[in-house]
């Protein structure tokens, strides 16, 4: 087999190979090569991790007009490995009061919950880590345990701001997993398959022409789940100070940070994947693996470059604002689409492909036409009920 | 000793210590963390009985909705955790007796049923678990009218629990 | 192989263990806390069942879904009784919760 | 569409109308009109549809338009109801939907839309006017709408729906259905403006008049269906079927089955269409208002009565060889013509100008029910679609006249004058010119005026079957009322129309808006055409012009043997022209110079007071029934007699429930069982009181505990 067209598989074909030239069980080297395996793409992954500490700061520099790091190294690259060693070293203090093993226990679940996420991610059309047939749910599923590691982090830091910040983040993630899953239903009905792969193989035209209001709510939903601006109410320089990890120090909120940054860029991958077409990229994929996973990168970066642009730009939001916007807008809108898909695809079911895109990317605009009207006119209403009590208490006096 | 019954054993230990913890511990937090812990035992024997899909949602149902709604629900109620006194009432060894009758009770109706002791037959080749599923959840020959009474049910609860949780004044 | 005892006897350990809890704990959200261990018991025997029973027939998962659904909706009313009975009489013991006697 | 299917849609827009207008418009007087209106329209053009399918089919008679289903379940076969349209079902069903549409539209009009809401008027109540100012500060008296506007347009669509299901139905059930629909309706109508008591007691006398018939016609349908096992006109009007019918003895007065079933649905007829005797509850129904009066008591539900007869035309004559008369048919022609002259001797005596229509009506109908009786098939059919068309005409006219007398009466403000009354009229044709023209068509055409008008065609060709089957009696008696006819039509013409207006109100009358008038020119159009259909093939000059007697050739073939139109003779149609013109001219000079009342020769008490019939029904059955009411059965049998009875028993009761009470009821019953049992489960309760803490889980644990024990003892005594 050429190692250039499916290098994983060889690499671990090769040390099964030495394994079992050992004299190692057969069964318990494949569990070994697989652990090795994952090992690797932790490994890969935190490394990007740390590369993606410098793009967050570099972007939102520029953002903001300024140079952002470009002391340590050419274009401040290293910088942050200065930050990691600073962090490392820094006093890894503990609150007295604090619920010691739960308290060391939420930064570890914050990190395993993104990490784990990586498990049904397809890295090139050989590459991914299981084919789960549910993989659409098991991001859901990871996501639950990242709510259940904030609870864990606010209850154990025994601070009143900890508790109120994690309350406030887990709240937001709860609420908005109903829209994102909503959403995440709309590519599964599109590709007829829960299997990641599965459905970027379907991918012949990308889902994001297909289905844009899904693409869009699922971002939206994907933001508010990341806890970060508009939706990053769990921080509050003047009422919560920095949330729910505003006790941890040291690598333990290095973790909170890390897992942050690596969460972003998961969800762009997700968004490239399940509305972009994954690795795909006009038959490139084919052609080497290496170039398959370049391709997913950079789609990746481009969702978490827009993930970066909405949230230095977009002011934030109150949180019985953001959880009216929620309930009262970006749920019902996401269960209508998820009707009008479904009803589009059972009734386009026999048209020929331009209808079917065609049908499918006009039901999407007029749909979201339509909910954008509405709400539209109820803020009109609300702003006339307050500007009426303005114009009533300016007559008064 | 296969491989695969050595991770159910691991699994239904940590299940059952769980469990157990869930049931002992004073801090009610904990005990909910323990519950997390219990449930997400079983979500591996779900995944060890090849059901993923009920695997997953266990985990978004149970560790994502109901665990954190427990929390929740403790910490609003926080004056009353009263760790300081007894975690059990007076009755406790009633409770553990008949308990443990329940199980004697189980398992040895359990060891004289003649399927006790089967084997899993292999999938047949081609079997999508989770179209079938799917398909039997929204099949009018199957379950299509548990499935909406359910969902009925789900939304009447949901609706309730609003009401009377919600603060009058 | 694993036989379908090990699981029986493991949901039948689970459902005991939630049955104690339900019986002696004295929080009300404890006794829930019972309650769900009993609920995914029985939800591990149906899935078992699925699996050494025929697996083309899918009533087994479907009923766990079911349980799913009503466990959520159990869980949601019980937590908003518990709340609502602890903002009136200011307690979540079950013991003291003893209006309803003759 | 099919036209079977069409068939069965006509009757449901209308009721479709009635439920949403009283449901859901009721409070919109634009949308109810607008979808009674609607209704009434779609309908229309169904039925046109419909008719003119019906003619361009080449062998209609013996293939009709016809479907059918299974409805009712009787034991083991079922009752089928369906749709039939034959020739005289088309042709019935064209003058139906014309004359309902123009009535939905002249109502929009009679009942003043538009006009604003009245200063004091009620529901129940005709509307009296409101006070504007306009813009010069001027104060006018002007018409009021009517403040039960929606309900009316109601009431019209449930009427409407009844007189369709009625046309369309191919079985007596559903025609009865269709029957009793439109009783109700007229009852409602009549009784529109419940708030004046003349027009209650009007509702009610109608509603119970008809009832007399429609039992009578309820038992001749029963008593069909026990005789053939159907309802449906195809099954029953087969030659077999009639012919037994017609062979099969009833005990009663020597008649056949076949007579005895038409004499008990021709009482119905008898009381939907008043006929003597009959008669008396449509001159009342003149309380109602006019379109009311117009639709029920000229276009549709009293030709329902004699569309009734003709459909059961066959069985009457079964058994008809075409000599000598069957006993049934003597019954049905003596009524006919004895009704046609009575009713037109009433008619010279009337002022009120509705009540002369009202009896017009009748002595017209008396025609046609004496056409059936000698056989006139075609005659009768072609006489009721001309009547309809004049009849619903002069109605409408008269109502539009009235309309105008009202609006001068309001000018003037003295409510004293009764603008139904023609000596208070006169002179109308200035002030009402298009009313006045259609009036007088449509006068003429009820005169018969010669040539021109459809009532000529239609009544000789009556008197003209009547001289050839030599039935002279009948011959002579029709003639002599044709005459009465034309001289009491020319007599309302003159008093209302011509001459000088006698009241100031008669100067101030006005012509009334178009909502009422294209519905007067619409019917005068076929006032006048219709006839031409009818003309007879042999009449000389205009016969050979029009070839065939198209109507005769078209509803003849209904029947399964066509009947033989009359040989041409000169006698009956100089008859018919001599009675309509010397009528009309008699009647001009005789009213020409009449100014009140007190001047008119003709208002002799006896014709003034209707011979006297409602004085006879109320000492015959109104005193006797309320003397059995009142007297006999409340203070004999009800006070004496049974009250007595219970007196006994009161008393007696109460004794012996004394003695089981105080011997019994308090010492076992109370003392032993009740206040025992009562200490026993107080005691129980007390001593197990303990039990219930009231704390959750101690039940459980001790339900659970008893489930084990139970299960546990189940378990290893039966199972092992």
């Amino acid at each position: 087999m050429d190692f250039w067209s499916d290098p994983l598989k060889v690499a671990a074909d090769w040390l099964e190979g030495i394994f079992t030239g050992w004299g190692m069980d057969a069964v318990l080297a494949h569990v070994l090569v697989a652990f090795l395996g994952v090992l690797l793409l932790i490994m890969l992954l935190m490394v990007l991790d740390i590369f993606l500490v410098w793009v967050e700061r570099k972007v939102v520099a520029r953002f903001q007009d300024r140079l952002g790091p470009n002391r340590v190294g050419p274009f401040g690259l290293i910088q942050p490995f200065a930050d990691i060693i600073k962090l490392m070293i820094k006093e890894d203090t503990t609150p007295a009061g604090a619920d010691k093993v739960v308290y060391n226990l939420a930064p570890i679940l914050s990190m395993a919950s993104v990490l784990i996420l990586w498990a049904v991610v397809p890295l090139a059309p050989t590459m991914f880590g299981v084919d789960l047939n549910v993989g659409v749910l098991f991001i859901i599923a990871a996501g639950a345990i990242g709510a259940l590691s904030i609870i864990m982090a606010g209850w154990s830091s025994d601070n009143k701001f900890a508790m109120i910040g994690g309350f406030r983040q887990v709240a937001v993630m709860v609420s908005f997993e109903i829209p994102m899953i909503t959403m995440l239903i709309v590519p599964t009905i599109l590709a007829g398959s829960m299997h990641m792969n599965e459905i970027i193989l379907r991918q012949d035209i990308w889902y994001v022409f297909l289905a844009p209001l899904a693409a869009v709510i699922f971002m939206i939903a994907a933001i508010a789940e990341l806890g970060r601006a508009p939706f990053d109410l769990a921080e509050g320089e003047s009422e919560l100070v920095s949330g729910y990890n505003i006790e941890y120090s040291g690598m333990k909120f290095g973790m909170f940070f890390a897992g942050e940054l690596l969460h972003a860029f998961t969800f762009g991958g997700f968004w490239a994947i399940l509305f972009f077409g994954g690795y795909r990229f006009f038959g490139l994929e084919q052609v080497s693996p290496i170039l398959a996973i370049m391709i997913l990168v950079i789609k990746a970066m481009i969702g978490y470059w827009i993930i970066m642009w909405v949230r230095y730009t977009v002011m934030r939001i109150r949180i019985d604002q953001m959880l009216a916007f929620n309930w009262k807008f970006l749920t019902p809108l996401a269960f209508a689409v998820l009707l009008v898909t479904a009803l589009m695809n059972a009734l386009l079911a026999g048209a020929p492909t331009w209808l079917y895109i065609l049908g499918m990317f006009l039901a999407h605009v007029v749909t979201g036409w339509i909910a954008l009207e509405i709400a539209r006119s109820v803020a009109r209403k609300e702003r006339e009920q307050v500007e009426g009590v303005q114009k009533t208490l300016e007559a008064s006096h | 000793m296969t491989g695969e019954q050595i991770i159910f054993l691991i699994t239904a230990g940590f299940t059952l210590g769980s469990g157990l913890m869930v049931v002992t511990a004073r801090n009610l937090v904990h005990a909910a963390l323990w519950l997390v812990s219990a449930l997400f035992g079983v979500a591996v024997t779900y995944a060890l009985l090849n059901a993923n899909f009920i695997a997953v949602v266990q985990i978004v149902v149970y560790i994502g909705a109901i665990a954190i709604l427990f929390i929740f629900a403790v910490m609003l109620t926080r004056r009353d955790m009263r760790e300081s006194g007894p975690q059990m009432n007076k009755n406790w060894w009633s409770g553990a007796i008949l308990a443990a009758l329940v199980f004697a009770g189980l398992a040895f109706l359990l060891q004289g049923w003649g399927g006790f002791s089967k084997t899993a037959s292999a999938f047949p080749s081609g079997f999508d678990a989770v179209g079938e599923l799917g398909e039997a959840l929204v099949s009018p020959d199957a379950f299509v009218l548990p499935f909406e009474v359910a969902s009925v049910l789900l939304l009447a609860a949901l609706v309730g629990a609003v009401y009377l949780a919600f603060n009058k004044k | 192989m694993i036989p379908l005892s090990w699981y029986l006897i493991l949901a039948a350990a689970l459902f005991s263990i939630g049955l104690f809890g339900v019986l002696v704990r004295r929080n009300a959200i404890a006794i829930l806390l019972g309650v769900e261990l009993m609920l995914n018991a029985v939800n591990i025997n149906l899935v078992s069942f699925w699996r050494y029973g025929d697996v083309t027939a899918m009533a087994g998962q479907v009923f766990a879904i079911i349980v799913f659904a009503v466990a959520a909706a159990e869980v949601a009313v019980g937590l908003a009784l518990v709340i609502s009975v602890y903002r009136r009489r200011n307690t979540v013991i079950a013991d003291e919760l003893d209006m309803m006697k003759w | 569409m099919t036209t079977e299917l069409l068939i069965w849609l006509i009757p449901l827009p209308p009721v479709l109308a009635f439920f949403l207008i009283v449901l859901f418009t009721n409070r919109s007087k634009a949308l109810s009109h607008t979808i009674g209106v609607g209704a009434a329209f779609l309908s229309f053009l169904a039925a046109m549809v419909v008719f003119f399918r019906a003619i361009a089919e080449e062998h209609l008679g013996e293939h009709p338009f016809a479907s059918s289903i299974n409805w009712l379940p009787t034991g083991e076969t079922w009752l089928r109801i369906g749709v039939l349209i034959d020739p005289l079902g088309a042709a019935v069903l064209f003058f139906v939907a014309i004359t309902i549409l123009m009535i939905f539209l002249y109502s929009v009009g009679y009942h003043n839309f538009g006009q604003p809401a009245g200063d004091h008027d009620h529901k129940g109540l005709p509307p009296h006017g409101a006070t504007v100012t306009d813009e010069h500060g001027h104060k006018h008296t002007v018409p009021s709408v009517e403040p039960m506007y929606s309900r009316f347009f109601a009431f019209l669509g449930l009427f409407a729906f009844g007189m369709y299901v009625l046309v369309v139905s191919d079985n007596l059930l559903t025609m009865f259905v269709g029957w009793e629909i439109m009783g109700l309706c007229s009852y409602l109508l009549i009784g529109f403006w419940y708030g004046k008591p003349s027009a209650r007691d009007a509702a009610v006398k109608a509603f119970m008049t008809t009832r007399i018939g429609d039992v009578f016609m309820l038992l001749g349908i029963a008593f069909l269906y026990s005789a053939t096992g159907t309802l449906s006109f195809r099954e029953i009007f087969t030659e077999t079927t009639l012919n037994a019918l017609a062979s099969t003895p009833t005990g009663v007065l020597g008649l056949s089955a076949a007579g005895l079933i038409a004499i008990l649905l021709f009482i119905g007829t008898i009381g939907k269409s008043a006929q003597w005797p009959l008669h008396v509850w449509l001159p009342d129904a003149m309380e109602g208002p006019t379109p009311v009066s117009a639709m029920i008591h000229a276009a549709t539900m009293v030709s329902a009565g004699v569309y009734a007869v003709i459909r059961m035309f066959p069985l009457l004559t079964a058994g008809y060889d075409g000599h000598g008369l069957t006993p049934e048919m003597t019954v049905v022609a003596f009524i006919g013509t004895f009704t046609a002259i009575f009713a037109a001797t009433i008619a010279l005596a009337q002022n009120d100008i509705k009540r002369v229509l009202a009896y017009s009506t009748i002595s017209q109908l008396g025609f046609m029910i004496a056409a059936l009786g000698i056989g006139a098939y075609v005659a009768a059919a072609f006489h009721l679609i001309t009547h309809a068309f004049f009849k619903a005409l002069l109605f409408l006219g008269s109502g539009s006249v009235i309309h105008g007398m009202e609006h001068g009466v309001l000018h003037t403000g003295n409510h004293k004058v009764d603008p139904q009354d023609m000596f208070n009229m006169g002179g109308l044709r200035k002030k009402m010119p298009i009313t006045f023209w259609t009036f007088l068509i449509g006068g003429f055409a009820l005169s018969g005026f010669p040539l021109v008008t459809a009532g000529f065609w239609s009544k000789d060709e009556i008197l003209a079957d009547a001289w050839y089957h030599n039935h002279y009696l009948v011959f002579g008696t029709l003639a002599l009322a044709a005459f009465l006819t034309a001289f009491y039509t020319m007599r309302q013409i003159t008093l209302t129309f011509l001459g000088e207006p006698r009241t100031e109100e008669a100067k101030h009358a006005h012509e009334t808006p178009w909502t009422m008038t294209t519905p007067l020119v619409v019917l005068s159009f076929f006032a006048i055409t219709y006839g031409w259909v009818g003309i007879p093939e042999k009449f000389p000059i205009l016969g050979p012009l029009v070839n065939k007697n198209w109507f005769h050739d078209f509803v003849g073939h209904t029947l399964a043997e066509v009947p033989k139109a009359p040989e041409f003779s000169w006698i009956p149609l100089l008859t018919s022209i001599v009675v309509a013109l010397g009528g009309l001219t008699a009647g001009y000079f005789a009213y020409r110079n009449v100014k009140s009342p007190a001047e008119d020769k003709l208002q002799i008490p006896v014709l003034k007071n209707k011979w006297y019939f409602d004085e006879l029904y109320d000492f015959l059955f109104v005193k006797p029934s309320a003397w059995i009411s009142e007297v006999f059965v409340s203070k004999w049998m009800d006070q004496g007699l049974i009250d007595g009875i219970l007196h006994f028993f009161g008393p007696a009761t109460g004794g012996i429930g004394g003695a089981i009470r105080n011997y019994f009821d308090v010492p076992v019953i109370n003392r032993f069982f009740g206040d025992g049992s009562a200490d026993a489960t107080w005691w129980v309760g007390k001593n197990l009181r303990p039990i219930q803490t009231g704390r959750i889980q101690q039940y459980l644990i001790l339900s659970l505990f008893v489930l084990l024990v139970v299960g546990g003892l189940l378990y290893f005594l039966l199972l092992a």
